[in-house]
This record gives C-alpha cells, structure tokens and sequence, in this order.
C-alpha cells in the first residue's frame, strides 16, 4: 500500500493525465471483446467461454493480413472478418444446438475449441511469440498533455473502440435489427411467432459478438506479444466486466470495462499488489448487492 | 379447533398500481370458501401474501392471533397453512412416493438428519394413507414427471396434505381438467376435507363446483371484495350477478 | 436412482480406478543393459511459453543424436521421453515420478521455471533418478543446503551470478553518465522477486548512487503493460532495471516505445539478450540498452560457440536460445558421465558429474564449464553484460565476468543470508 | 441396517483388496495413478454434491481444495501436529471458511452463484500470492511435507501410504453416499428439481444450501490434504478457477445423475490425458476433438449415457417409450432446476 504516491499522483496533473488515459485505453480495448460476450451472453443465454480464443485469432489473422500486405488497415478488416466469419460457421455447426443445453454442456464445448483453437495456432504459427510491429504511420513521438503521456496509436484505438461503442449502440437502438434482437432477449417465441427468421438473427449476432472480440485482437496486435493461449487472460477480464456491468448491457459493459481500466491505472500506483484483488472485490460487492449487473434489468419478479 | 384466519385491510401495489385493495375476510376454522372473481381479480396475490410470497403494502393476515406478515414462507408452512398450485409443481426426479415421504419428513423438520436413510419407512406409511386418501396408491412407484394430467394435480394437492395444514389453499384443483376428471377431482377433495377436516379455501372458475361445495364464497374484482358470504347470499348479490355472474356463466 | 444402477456405477468406477492406474503399466518396459537409456524431460510445451520447453528439447536432442549417431556406450543408445508439464507444479512433480516409476527413466531432465523446478526437486530428493535442472535460474534452488540432495544438479545460469555481473557492469555506467534515478519491473513471481532487489544491491555495493523511485512488479505473461509503463514514467527515472522475459519483454519493449519511454531511460533488461527475443523486439530502446549474454553466438567469441549455434540453426531451422544451451550443457555432463563410468546408473554418474569438467560452447574456463561440487551447479559458463545493438551480432562491447570475482561475491552473499 | 451391513462390508472388502493390490503390484507408477485418482475423484465427488444433487454450479470449488490442501501442510509443517490432529483442524477451517462464503452465496442462484463463487475464489487466490510468507507466494509451498507416524501407520512406506489413500477416499466416498440417501439428500433433491415448491413444502432451502456448500467444502478439503500429500507441496494452481474448472469437467464427462459419475470422469480424463501425452505433441487438438465428440455426440456424462441407454432397453420392454421421456428428462433435469431456481429468486 502506497497511499502516499496515490496522493502525490493526483495532485499533479501530468500524472492524472497519463494514468486516466492509460485507464482508458486497457479499457476501450477491454470492452471491444466484453462487448461481444455480453451481447452472446445477454441475448442468446449463451456462455460464451471461447470468446477469448476469438481475440487471439483476431490478433493471428491481423498478423498474417499485415505480413502479407504491409497495411493495417487490411490486417484489422482482416482480424475482424476473418473471426466473424469464424463465429458465423461456429454458430451454424455447433453453438446452435446447444442453446438450450445446460450451462455446463456450453462450457465443455467452449473448453474444446480453447484447445483446439490454441493447438491450431502453434500449429500454423509455430509455439514461439510474435510481435507485429507498430504500423509506421503511427511511429510518432507521443502527445504531451498537461505533462501527461499520451501515444498516438493509443489516442487512435481509442478513437476506434469508441466509434464502434457508438455504432453497436446505433445498432441495437435504431436499427429493425436492434429491436429484433432485443425482443428475443426478453420472449424469443413471440419474435418466431412473428414470422422472423430467428436463426438467422441467432447467427449473425454470435458472428457480431465474435467479430468484436476478433477487432479487438487485430487492434492490439501491433501492441500485444502473440503467443497460443493468450486469449485466457482476456477472456476471464471480460466476463468480470459482463458481470458488472450486467448481461446484456452494451452499456454496463463500457463503464465496467473503464472502471476496471482505470482501477488498473491508479492501483498501479497506490496498491500495487492489491489491484487484482480490488477488482474482484468489487466483482463480488456488485453481485453481493445487485446480481443483475449494475445496468442489467431487474431479476424477473414472479 | 384452532385455524381462525382474520384478514384485514389488506392491500398490495405494484408500481402503483393496486393489486389487492383493502381487502377484509375472516375464516373460521374447518370451513369450506371459494373465492373467485376474474382474472386479474387478485385471487392468486391474495394466496401469495398469505403464503409469505409477497408481503403486503398494508394491512394484517393473523391466524389465531399470530401476525403472519413478516413471516418467510416456511414458518408460515410451519403455521399450518399449505397450499397446492395451479400448475402443478412437482420434484421431477422423485418417484411419487418419495416426493410424498420428503413432504412428510419435512413437516417433522427430520429432513437435516445426514445419516439415517430416505425413505426411512416411518415417513413411508404416513405417506402412504396420504396416497390411498387421494387416491394415487397404483402410481407410487412412478417418477413426477411420468404422471398424467390429473395425477400431478392430485399429487400436488397431496403435497400440501402432508404437511397436515389446519389451512390448505386450493390454486385452481380442477383447472385444465374436463367435465368428468373435475368431478372426481372435487369428490376426493371432499372425501379429504371429511377425513382431516381442515379448512379449505379454493379459487375456482367453475361455478358449480363452487356452489356444489363451498360454505362460504368470496368474490373479488379488480383487487377489491365485492361480496361475501354463503354461497345462496352470493349468488343473489345484484353487483355480483352484474359483474362477474352475468357474464361468466 | 435403484440398486441396481448403483451397483453398476460402483462397478464403472472400479474398472476406470484400474484402467487409469494400468495404462501407463502397459507400456512399462524392463531393464536391460541392451536396452536404451531412457531419459526423461518435463517442461513448458504448451500455452504462452511453450518455445522454453521446444528450444530446451531441441538443446537436449542435439546432444543425444550425436551421441547415438557415435554408437551409444557400450551399443546402448539414448532415448528421450518428453511430457509437458503446462508450467503446473503439480503435474511437474507428478509427470516427474511418472517418467522415472512407469516410463524407467534414470535420469531427467528438469526444464521448468522455478516454482516446478522445486517440486520436481521435492520427487526426485525421494527417488534414486538423478536430475539435472535445466532451466530454473532461481538461486534457492541450490544455494540452500537444507533443498539439497545427492541426486539433483543444475546447468542453468543462476540470478545471482547475473545480478553480480549486472550490479558491478550497470554501476560503472551509471556512474559514467551520471544516472541515479533507477526504476525496475519484473514479474511477481520467485525469479523477479529475488533477481530485482539483488541486482539493484550490486549496483549500490559498486559505488553508484541509487535512488529508486519506482517499482512494477506485473503479473507473469500480462498481456498489457500500459499501467507500469505510466507509473515508471510519472517517476522520471533515468535508468531502468527489467526482469521481464521472452514475449512479456518484447510487449514490454514494444508498448513502451509507445510512450516514449526509452527516449531517457537507459534499460537493464538481463533476459533481452536471446536471439528469439531480439528478432522479436521491432525498435530497441533508443536510449540504450543493456543486457546479459543469454545466448549469443558471438560470446565468448571462439569457433566452438559459432559451430555449435551453427548446427543447431542447420537441424532444427531456427536459432538457440539460452535455454538450448542450458540443455546443451546438462546433457554434456551426463553423456560424459556414462561414458566415463561406462553406466547409467544414477548414484555411479551423481558422483562423476560431482566437480566435473565438460566442454561447451559457452565455457570459460579453456572452452569448458564446471559442475562445481558444493552445491552441484555450474560455474565458468560464458557470463558478461554488454550493449545491444539493432542486428548480428546484436551484443556487443560484451564485459566478460570475472569469475574469480563473481566467487568471491557469492560467497559473501551466502554468509549474508545465511546459506552458507 | 442390512443395506448398511452391506455397504461396510464392501468399504471394507475394498480397502483389504487395497491391500492385497499393494503387496502385489509393484509398480509404483500404477500406485501413483490410483492415488492421484483418490484425491481429484474426490474432489470431483464432492463438487457433485453441488452441482448435481443441490443444482448449485460452483465455480470456486478449488478454493476449499486448495485451502484444505494449504492449512494441511502448513501445519504438518510448522507445528508439530502428527496428520489427524492437523486435518482434522483444516478440516475444521475449511469448513468455517465455507460457511462464511456460503452463507453470501447461496442467497445467489445460477449462473450469479457461479460468477459469485469464482470471484471469490479468484480473491482468495489473489491472496495466497500475495501472503508469500505463509504460503511461498507464486511458487508455493515447496520443501516436502513431513509424513510423521501416527497410530501405528507409517506413511513414508510406500505400501501403508497407498492404503491410506483408499481408505480415506472410501470412507469419505462412502460418507458422501450415506449423505446423498439421507433425508438431508432428498432435501437437496428436492432443492434442485423444484426448490419453489420446496418452499411451499416448509423446506428451509437457504440453510439446506448453506449446510450443503459446508459439507462439500470440507470434503474438498480432504481431497485437497490428499493431493498435497501426494505431490509433497500445495501450490497456487489448486486454488485456481482451472482446478474449479476441470472437477465440472469431470462430472460433465461422468455424469451428473450417477454417484460415481464424477470419479469416473475424473479417472477418464486422467487417462486421456496420460495418453494423449505420451503420444502426441498436439495433446489441444486431441484431447479436444475427444472431447466434442462425447459432449456433442452424447450429450450427457458417460455414465449418464451407459445407464440410461441400458434403461431404456430395459424400460421399452416393459412400458414403451416411457423410458425415453425419463431420460431427457434426468438430462434436462439440471438445466430445469437451475432455471426454475433463477425463477424463484424474484417470487
């Protein structure tokens, strides 16, 4: 414990600066792939536990798009793509018949993909780590604000992660879709009895959830050593941002994945060796007190 | 005979919205009531709050003098007060007879013995009468979820019996049922009440059923009591006919 | 749920308690002199850090194929049984006694990092398998007598050693350029816990003025380091310790560069000399970088070290890294030994190995490395700090430890906290 | 009492083959497997008590596992208790332990009871890094657990230390199935398929959880004191959610209906995996497709699927057809409970 530094930080504005974009860029990042699980979670009812596998595949097919054609563009589109296509296949052949199966069916199956998905990777891309390199037009000195830090690349994944934030937003507001999808999670017999072809619906949403987890493995990779397995990290970091900000909720999972990044931040200078433990604590505080989520909707009474 | 059921101004909002609205009955012990209304009438919160489920925006549910309000559900069960659903709601991997049995033994508060062996043959036999009562003694060997239509309503009911209630409530007993099973549904009903002589207060849609046995009637509307009485006083009440009666039967 | 069901799935849970234990009886083979020499291996195969249990393999191998490609001892020839321990204690500990009771394995090879090394270190106290560490780094492992045993030694580097030679190289240039203000980041684990504080001694008791003014401490394989980064930054330090390794230190690295951070600072990172890292890492720390040889082909510079790294580039298509050498040497004392002794049993090569000499290619005593007989682990290993430049030979300036030295500290270490 | 008769007649029969096993097979490596098996069939055993008999998916069942296996080999290791006395006191502290964070989590249901028991499990992990002092942090608690004699049984002869280790995993095997048969069993039957009704019925669900949760825990612990013993240490891993993870894994691969279910998933997996190691450098991608193909293809636990199916041919002889309603609905019947129990949290 080191309240001190703590105090110290947020007197200064050049360390407030540097820490709370720090807080939110793990953050923004964190709630691309949230963002798809508590979207499979909420509305599908499906626990999604290989959501970590579609990161690191995002990440891997980034790499080999960026190897390939220089352009990180391509390698994002690419990562995203490639993974909703993945999602999609997955979706159709597999995921779908065990909606309804019990959780623990879902996990088994989740865990046999992890390692399928993990082996295929050392498969192809041998077991060493990779590092993709920073793109050059993001080779730059970074921005100094009020003596805080701020990398470019990093002002730009923010940027991303927050146009996509606004989009699924718009999407599941405005859009037929948005309202379809929000239909089947509360009586997804009354959306079939309309006459909407539910499956479908089912797919492409897994493919969307999985396509979000995918971006934001190609995002990071220039970021990120890629190694097989590193998926695992992520994953159990979204289902606690899933489970603070309550299933479902687009979002609930952006001020959780926030707070997290920015617990993260400034634990890192006032408790250092605790900050894994705070999350967790308020992990539990908010089930303790609202098991729903702090945005989820209420329990079905009666 | 204890079982004295005093309910006063009891009201239960939702949002707002007034589920049940200052309703005032009273049960003496060992009767036979009805209460019926349409739906939405409140018939089922009433249960609920009775039951502990729900507990009321205002009012008192006392039975021989005990407030029951503030009460979790199994201390009211302890009270003497079960009840049996309208949708039966049974253990699906329990044969008949050992749901019967774990009813029992729950009524003796035995179910935290670890040791002894279930179902210890005590309980058996109590479970049994029970059984042979309602007539379910050729299935006990089945599992819940094999039994037809009418048997798990009977099993159901025969749940609530185990707990030797002075008050059983009664959700619907014939619902879903055709003419001739309802009969035979309301006859071992009867045949129970005779033999363990609690009282018996059951929501019912069919008015005859309700006339045919019912010593006492209780009519609600919109959350609110419309009328009480016997069952002659009732059917003679001119808001009663108008609201309920005129259009129901 | 009725009788009979019950009877059966006691039945099914009998037949799979014996099915379990048969299995690997099954494939159990005897002992004869004809036979092979079964050598056993645990270590990372899979998951983030798999390339330790490959590279460490592919260092053994190397050693084994020349040595059957040489006709064995005696027309006995070696064979290597591998098991991936997943970086998990207890299946270290468990795969450990599995190689040496059901496979027959005499003598194992332990490539673990160094919360398994110590329990595999716990089976084999207990067994008659002699085992070679060939990767934990931790010094615990043989500095404390009450951890020894007869059986078990270690051709890995140890911290300390590095920390004495970092402590003493880093000190001379902070001095040189004025650096006071000293930052370090290590994993949260053994290794970090004991190297960090160790090399910053070393640089202090070598006359530099330290003044620490930020400590990371991220958890091992974290895939995000953006938080330690702004604490070392919001501290201004301007030289940095980092006992990160393999992808943790290329994200390190690469994450870092991000935000400027090296653009001051100049890096201790005692794990950045590794071929596999230093390709990895796409823009050095441009304030400059220091680090320990882990293995480069260029040091010591003398033409067993280039053929050597030369041959295994030629098998297995990629270059060693420091653990390929370290299983490059424990192989060495044991082939030795059974040539020596003409014999595979344990307690005859413990006692060879005990002091022994043996050539390799990072050896500094005459080309050779020494099994010391003390604590039964290696000295005179090619050990030196230098500066990192961008391509081959990557390391350079290299200041080569002076091992007489490096005794001398060590030993004052072990009064210190008592295990000597 | 003549079923009670029978059974300590086959606990004992069990532990004398144990017996005659070990003065006959020497192999040591086969000893090691049936003793690993004791400890993670155990844990497995008593993790079913939850999540197939009470309906409560536990994810932070490691947590007592790897909180027996520590207070076990802390004690043997800095006081000078011989075994009983100090499992009998982690027992006791598990046991403590467990009602502390029962009684917050069984007030949750389903996947809530999870998510709530993982994080507290996570936060329990957390600090078992963190206080390396008592526990050796990261690394563990490395150096060997003394093995002193007690009662005449000496533990460091390898033969005494395997039928130590059946006997103490059928005694409490054996304790679990007494439990489970118990009216307290019924209760958690009663529990898991309907726990609405079980209300209505008088039962006292909250504490039948609690008590449920205490008694699984401390039997984890057991499990946990086996396996510490068994891999001389305790480390960080056996309280990590993948240990949680894998003992739902096992009973996922037994079976959830029947008792032995969980053990026999748990040896099944120990056999994959010893397979799949030796023979294969691609142990994801095996073990993998291994397990999509039962999961997938049987949809229930092996021992779920053999008895079922052998019902089945026995049933539609009799009753036609029954039988396969009686099937999907011991399968479903978990997934029911746990929705029905999602249900009553608002009622």
């Amino acid at each position: 414990m080191d309240l001190s530094a703590l105090g110290i930080c947020a007197a200064t504005s050049s360390c407030i600066v540097t820490q709370v974009a720090a807080g939110l860029i793990s953050g923004f990042l964190l709630f691309l792939v949230a963002a798809g699980l508590t979207l499979i979670f909420g509305v599908l009812g499906f626990v999604n536990f290989m959501h970590g596998s579609f990161y690191m595949l995002g990440a891997y097919f980034a790499y080999a798009a960026y190897a390939a054609t220089g352009s990180y563009t391509a390698a994002v589109i690419a990562g995203a793509a490639g993974v909703g296509a993945l999602g999609a296949a997955l979706e159709t052949s597999v995921v779908r018949r065990i909606y309804h199966a019990d959780v623990l069916l879902q996990i088994l199956v989740c865990y046999a993909f992890i390692l399928i998905f993990d082996d295929l990777v050392g498969i192809v891309w041998g077991d060493e780590f990779l590092s993709m390199g920073m793109p050059s037009a993001f080779k730059r000195a970074p921005i100094l604000l009020f003596g805080g830090v701020i990398p470019p690349f990093y002002l730009f994944l923010v940027g991303i992660a927050l146009a996509i934030a606004i989009g699924i937003a718009l999407l599941m507001q405005k859009t037929r879709y948005g309202k379809i999808v929000r239909a089947l999670a509360d009586k997804p017999g009354m959306v079939a009895a309309l006459g909407i072809n539910t499956q479908l619906v089912y797919a492409s949403l897994f493919a969307l959830g999985a396509m979000l987890a995918g971006s934001a493995g190609a995002l990071a990779a220039p970021v990120r050593s890629m190694t097989a397995g590193m998926g695992f990290a992520i994953l159990i970091e979204s289902f606690i941002v899933t489970v603070i900000g309550g299933m479902g909720s687009i979002a609930g999972a952006l001020v959780a994945a926030l707070m997290i990044g920015l617990v993260r931040s400034f634990g890192s200078i006032g408790f250092p060796l605790f900050t894994e433990g705070l999350i967790f604590v308020i992990m539990i505080a908010v089930l303790v007190v609202r098991p729903q989520g702090l945005f989820g909707r209420q329990v079905r009474e009666l | 005979m204890r079982g004295h059921l005093q309910i006063s101004n009891l009201t239960k909002s939702f949002g707002g919205l007034n589920a049940i609205r200052d309703v005032t009955m009273a049960l003496e012990p060992g009767v036979r009531a009805a209460v019926i209304g349409p739906n939405g009438a409140g018939k089922t919160t009433l249960f609920n709050m009775i039951t502990g489920h729900l507990s009321p925006t205002a009012g008192s549910i006392r039975l021989d003098e005990g407030e029951l309000i503030g009460l979790r559900p199994g201390a009211i069960v302890r009270r003497g007060i079960s009840r049996a659903f309208q949708v039966a709601s049974l253990f699906g991997t329990f044969t008949v007879r050992e749901a019967m049995a774990a009813a029992v033994l729950s009524h003796r508060q035995r179910l935290f013995d670890l040791i002894g062996a279930f179902p210890a043959p005590a309980a058996f036999e109590h479970a049994r009468h029970i059984l042979s009562l309602i007539g379910l003694s050729d299935v006990e060997k089945s599992r819940c979820d094999t039994l037809s239509h009418g048997d798990r309503k009977l099993l159901d009911i025969a749940l609530a019996l185990a707990l030797e209630p002075r008050i059983l409530l009664l959700d619907e007993p014939t619902a879903g049922m055709g003419r001739d099973e309802s009969r035979l549904m309301i006859d071992r009903i009867y045949r129970l009440w005779e033999a363990e002589g609690m009282s018996l207060v059951f929501i019912e849609h069919d008015m005859d059923i309700v006339f045919g046995i019912a010593e006492q009637v209780f009519v609600l509307r919109n959350g609110a009591l419309l009328a009480s009485g016997e069952p002659a006083e009732v059917r003679r009440h001119p808001q009663v006919i108008e609201a309920y009666l005129g259009s129901a039967t | 749920m009725n009788g009979s069901v019950s009877r059966r799935s006691v039945i099914a849970a009998g037949v799979s308690v014996g099915m379990s234990g048969l299995a690997p009886g099954v494939f159990r083979q005897a002992h004869a002199e004809s036979r092979p020499i079964k050598v056993g291996l645990t270590s990372i195969f899979s998951g983030r850090v798999a390339q330790l249990g490959i590279t460490t393999k592919n260092g053994l191998l190397l050693e084994f194929e020349a040595f059957n490609a040489a006709g064995g001892v005696g027309g006995r020839t070696i064979e290597l049984v591998d098991r991936d321990s997943k970086g998990k204690p207890e299946d270290a500990a468990r795969l450990t006694r599995e190689l040496i009771e059901s496979e027959g394995c005499d003598i194992i090879f332990c490539g673990e990092a160094s919360g398994s090394a110590f329990a595999a270190h716990e089976v084999a106290r207990s067994s008659r398998a002699l085992l070679m560490h060939v990767i934990s780094e931790t010094t615990q492992l043989t500095a404390d007598a009450k951890l020894r045993s007869w059986n078990s030694f270690r051709s890995a580097r140890q911290a300390l050693h590095d920390s004495i030679v970092g402590g003493a190289f880093a000190a001379k240039i902070a001095k040189e350029q004025g650096l006071t203000r000293w930052a370090t980041i290590a994993a949260d684990y053994a290794y970090g816990r004991e190297a960090t504080p160790e090399f910053m001694g070393y640089v202090e008791s070598n006359g530099a003025k330290v003044e620490l003014v930020a400590e990371s401490w991220p958890k091992l394989f974290q895939p995000d380091y953006t938080d330690s980064i702004t604490k070392i930054l919001q501290s201004r330090p301007q030289a940095l310790f980092c006992g990160l390794w393999g992808g943790d230190l290329v994200s390190f690295i690469d994450q870092g560069n991000l935000f400027g951070l090296f653009d001051n600072v100049r890096v201790f990172a005692i794990h950045l000399a590794d071929y596999t890292t230093l390709m990895s890492v796409k823009q050095l720390p441009a304030a400059g970088a220091f680090s320990s040889n882990r293995y480069v082909s260029v040091f010591p510079s003398r033409s067993e070290n280039a053929s050597w790294s030369e041959a295994y580039n030629k098998r297995f298509g990629s270059k060693p890294t420091n653990w390929s050498w370290e299983a490059c040497v424990g192989a060495r004392f044991v082939i030795d030994a059974i040539r020596r002794t003409n014999s595979a049993e344990p307690a005859k090569l413990a006692e060879a190995i005990k002091g022994m000499q043996v050539a390799a290619p990072v050896g500094m005593r005459d080309g050779k490395t020494v099994m010391r007989s003390e604590d039964q682990t290696i000295v005179d290993y090619a050990l030196g700090w230098g500066r990192i430049v961008p391509n081959d030979p990557y390391l350079v300036d290299v200041q080569p430890a002076d091992w007489s030295e490096v005794l001398r500290l060590e030993t004052d270490w072990k009064r210190r906290v008592g295990f000597g | 009492m003549k079923g009670t008769l029978k059974e300590v007649a086959v606990v004992v029969t069990i532990i004398a083959g144990a017996v005659i096993f070990s003065g006959l097979v020497e192999s040591g490596s086969v000893r090691d497997s049936i003793i690993r098996l004791c400890g993670v069939g155990l844990f497995a055993l008593s993790l079913n008590l939850l999540v197939g008999y009470t309906g409560l998916l536990s994810f932070g069942h490691a947590m007592f596992f790897g909180l027996g296996a520590y207070t076990f080999a802390i004690l043997l290791r800095t006081t000078g208790f011989g075994i009983p006395l100090a499992a009998a006191c982690s027992i006791a502290l598990s046991g403590a332990v467990a009602a502390v964070v029962g009684a917050i989590c069984v007030r949750l249901t389903h996947v809530y009871f999870a998510f709530l028991t993982l994080a507290i499990q996570m936060l329990f992990y957390s600090l078992l890094i963190a206080c390396s002092g008592l526990t050796g942090g990261e690394q563990g608690l490395i150096g060997g657990i003394p093995r002193p004699k007690f009662l005449g049984v000496d533990l460091m002869q390898p033969g005494e230390y395997f039928v130590f280790n059946i006997a103490i995993f059928v005694a409490a095997a054996w304790a679990l199935w007494r439990i489970v048969r118990s009216p307290f069993g019924a209760a958690l039957r009663m529990i898991r398929d309907n726990p609405q009704r079980a209300v209505f019925l008088g039962v006292d669900v909250y504490r039948t959880k609690l008590a449920a949760f205490v008694l699984a825990s401390a039997f984890a612990a057991i499990a946990g004191m086996l396996t510490a013993l068994y891999v001389s240490g305790a480390y960080p891993n056996f309280a990590f959610w993948t240990m949680s993870g894998e003992g739902l894994f096992m009973i996922m691969l037994g079976g959830v209906n029947g008792f032995a279910g969980p053990v026999v998933g748990a040896g099944l997996l120990l056999l994959l995996d010893t397979v799949v190691n030796a023979y294969t450098a691609h142990r994801g991608l095996f073990l993998g497709l291994a397990i999509l193909v039962t999961s997938l293809g049987l949809r229930k636990g092996v021992v779920d699927f053999v008895r079922d199916a052998s019902d089945g041919r026995f049933a539609s002889e009799r009753t036609g057809g029954r039988s396969k309603e009686r099937a999907s609905g011991a399968q479903s019947g978990l997934h029911e409970a746990a929705i029905q129990q999602s249900n009553t949290e608002g009622v």
